[in-house]
């Protein structure tokens, strides 16, 4: 009770926690729950723009999607090391992954249909990612804090690429602004839940707020998503699909309309349009090459024997 | 300059379709780290055949670029070696591609910083030092493999099976090479054969394996000649620049 | 006629896009036998697209044929449903999604051989001849797999699993399906979902296979939404005509 | 020794040997060699024109091809029962395709590059199968002899399908005309080399006539092909790619260049450009789906067994 106590006076100071220091059990699972699911969902991320890698339009787009991919790969590493440092293995961490138990973002359960889907995701998904790690350069546990410092900055990097590829096309031959405004209307409403479920329904806000592991509720950081997206669509001259959409001078917001959270709820069950095909993806990738893993952890353990002798 | 220009597609062709292989493999590798890696050297080598293909279409002169080369060629007209467009098959193919390929490269290259052609030389200089990544991770992989389980060791060997049809192409001197490498524009490749071997074999030491049996030679890369794989690799790579022709991107 | 259109898209699009897939297989199945029946169905279905198609075209009056409908729309303008776009996987998970599809497509032919538009009413009554073979095929094998070895019976299971999630889109009754079935062009699928229902069980039952758990239907492909296989298969099934748009074949 | 003269007397007189009749064991042997090495050309031959079924470039070109390789199955399926009236099963002719001690027709060692190679293949290599096996309807042993005839019709149908194409393609736009001529220029020795070795270097071939498994020799055929089909190339304006080709008006057909012999040996050794993808194909084809042969057999067992029951 007394290092409990010390360890909310730290958070509350907005001091770091380190692997090392003493911590609640609970703020240890939740934050391995948090940044695990964040750091699959960088792999898990991979695939849907891994679809478009071989079918970039140009040698340019082509490099730019193959750094970006590989920014992701890196984001999943920090991530999964940050974790590490709260003591669960990577190993146990994607056998969670692949057996159901832990979850990624459900925005990864969409497929890319169309090259526009390749900029509606680094302008929409990127951009609602951002606008929930940007608070988290502040969380309490350092490892996790400093991880995002650096992928906070790739993302808007990346965001803005997409939003590139979304002006391009939306000012493009007719094809091209169908396509991108086809995109924008399947990734609008993916992307407003990607921000998790209504404040209302989502009982642990609270508590992970007083944590600093999140800093604002799910419904703000919507609210400001849709403030700042929406403007951006007008700009490029695309119409985002909500009827309701609308804005309130009073809130100094848009409102807009209702989600579907029954969707949303099938997705985050695994019900999700690709949610089988990325599953399948993940675990073939893991399970087909097992031999390789097994095979680098055989040849190190000879070298290091053969270094002993 | 028609020599030049073909002499350049070989190579942009060469690091294009290396880099669209390697690309298939995002999401699906053996670990985090070597997705990372795979996509890191097809970045690499996307990056060089831009340079090589945009300074082709320079060369030709009727107003391509190096998007226009790489999205609008049908086979007959791709001059890459055979050996790049060879499928991915297990990351065990992949890597004894890789090394294959990587090794020649690097040897290319470092003759390249000297060509008498400004574009050339300059990337080379910068991707020899790329490709020097590409050969020494790709070289620790057929070590690690081939010293590795029995099941990485056979899947090794095949993999090297599979792919050592296709080294005497990159050796081969036919008239474009002869001219380039006359002109101090190319490099003559018969010139480091020896110090490939060498290394090549080297390595195979260290892994523990023996070099696979040479058999007849298969050629024709360099003439539009290619395996049944170019055909369906080009299928993915061109689809929308041929789908759309009128969009920019 | 736009709803009419519409309507020979989707049975085009379903019988062109099964077709392509299973011509993946040639030369790559279990058994001579089993290679020559895939090519039989794989022509059965290319046959019946064409008709569809050529008749699309010729309703919609732009001059477009079933070649330039097959080979010149992007992905969302194609109508098929996604369970013929999903991929063969194994040998079972091919014969499942054969058997979940012509079971239905039985149904809905025999169902437009009566259709007031006599092009469909034509091509329906032909093609329900050969659908009731492909229905009687592939029933066959989930049988012969679900009560076959511990191996053949999983994966049977897992091939049932994948394709499961698709029947419901099956049985939409959308404005377009609507439309058509009012004006009696179109059949009302719903009208014949228990008997497909009772089909598919009987199967199972004799393969002593359990249906797979229902979940949230996945929709789309009418409507241009599509599985991410879509857009791959069109880039191998497309290449030449995109290639050379000016060529005949 | 009565047995064997009585049998060449049968022979001799083009009488047909049936599977029941005594006949030498050479000449089960070779029969069984040919027949089976024809059956494996038919079902490898399957797979350069597989790689081009996908990507057919119209509707009714993606029909035909389908229906040909439907055919070529066919072939396959009666010519193995040919083979087996003789004593061999289809599993063992299998077997010894795959470990490479029975071998196929060489020129499915070359890769189809183009759709021009799908027209080549049918105007050169069925042209030249139907040239070998035109003699075979009146072949000494009669299973072999009436699936011949069957195969000889469907194969004349090919034939001129697949000269069609080439018109097609030789009256085309210019890359089409290209695609045609460097089609011919790959196919045309490989479809020579089909005949199998100078005879001066085919010791087998006496016997073989004597037993009227053939009918004609290798240089003999060679030379009818040559005279049938230059005329149809120049009839589409392509050019044959043999600078030494010269009609020779005294014996009254084409002089001819050298066949590089030395890339027959190599392809015969298996050592073809794509021999490798080839065997690999057919293998993976048969290995990975060992499970489907297993579990038809198995289901047929508990059949047989519940029926009895």
């Amino acid at each position: 009770p007394e290092k409990l106590a010390a360890f909310e006076a730290r958070v509350a100071a907005d001091e770091f926690i380190e692997p090392k220091d003493w911590m609640p059990e609970a703020y240890r699972r939740t934050l391995t729950r948090q940044i695990s699911q964040h750091a699959h969902s960088e792999i898990v991320g991979m695939l849907p723009e891994g679809n478009w890698i071989t079918r970039a339009p140009s040698l340019r787009r082509k490099a730019i999607l193959l750094a970006k991919v590989q920014d992701e790969a890196g984001h999943g590493l920090y991530l999964y090391s940050a974790a590490e440092t709260l003591g669960t293995s990577r190993q146990e961490m994607i056998e969670a992954l692949h057996s159901g138990k832990a979850k990624y973002s459900t925005i990864f359960n969409y497929p890319t249909l169309t090259w526009a889907d390749i900029g509606a995701i680094g302008w929409l998904v990127d951009g609602a990612a951002i606008m929930n790690q940007v608070p988290l350069q502040r969380t309490s546990y350092g490892p996790y804090a400093r991880a995002m410092v650096r992928v906070c900055k790739e993302e808007s990097f990346h965001q803005r690429q997409g939003y590139e590829i979304c002006m391009t096309l939306a000012n493009g031959t007719p094809e091209q602004k169908r396509m991108m405004q086809d995109a924008l209307n399947r990734w609008w409403w993916p992307s407003l839940m990607m921000f998790g479920p209504p404040d209302a329904d989502s009982p642990n806000t609270a508590q992970s707020m007083r944590w600093r592991i999140k800093r604002d509720t799910n419904d703000e950081l919507r609210q400001k998503f849709v403030d700042i997206t929406v403007p951006q669509a007008d700009a490029i001259g695309l119409k985002v699909p909500d009827p309701d959409l609308k804005w309130n001078d009073e809130k100094g917001g848009y409102d807009f309309g209702e989600i579907d959270w029954e969707e949303f709820y099938a997705v985050v069950k695994g019900e999700g349009p690709v949610a089988k095909e990325r599953m399948k993806a993940r675990r073939d990738a893991w399970e087909n090459n097992a031999w390789v893993r097994e095979a680098a952890a055989a040849y190190a353990g000879k070298r290091a024997k053969r270094e002993a002798a | 300059d028609r020599p030049l220009f073909d002499y350049l597609l070989r190579l942009g062709d060469d690091s294009l379709i290396l880099g669209q292989r390697l690309g298939e493999w995002c999401g699906h590798a053996p670990s985090v780290e070597v997705d990372l890696s795979l996509a890191n050297i097809a970045l690499d080598l996307i990056g060089q055949a831009t340079h090589f293909l945009n300074h082709a279409g320079a060369v030709e002169g009727r107003g391509r670029d190096g998007d226009a080369l790489a999205f609008h060629r049908d086979v007959l007209d791709f001059r890459n070696c055979l050996l790049v467009e060879q499928p991915n098959g297990d990351f065990a193919q992949t890597m004894a591609r890789q090394f294959l390929f990587s090794t020649w490269q690097k040897l290319l290259f470092e003759r390249l910083t000297t060509s008498k052609d400004e574009t050339i030389a300059a990337v080379a200089a910068k991707a020899v030092k790329e490709v020097a990544y590409h050969e020494e991770l790709s070289a620790e992989w057929v070590i690690r493999l081939g010293d590795g389980t029995e099941e990485s060791r056979r899947r090794m060997i095949d993999g090297l099976d599979w792919n050592w049809r296709f080294v005497p192409e990159l050796f081969e001197m036919d008239v474009v090479a002869r001219e380039m490498a006359e002109r101090g524009i190319g490099a003559d490749v018969t010139a480091f054969r020896a110090d490939y071997d060498r290394k090549i074999r080297a390595v195979l030491e260290q892994a523990g394996l023996e070099a696979p049996k040479d058999q007849r030679p298969i050629l024709g890369g360099r003439d539009g000649h290619h395996s049944e794989h170019l055909g369906h690799i080009l299928c993915t790579l061109q689809f929308l620049p041929r789908t759309y022709p009128e969009a920019t991107w």
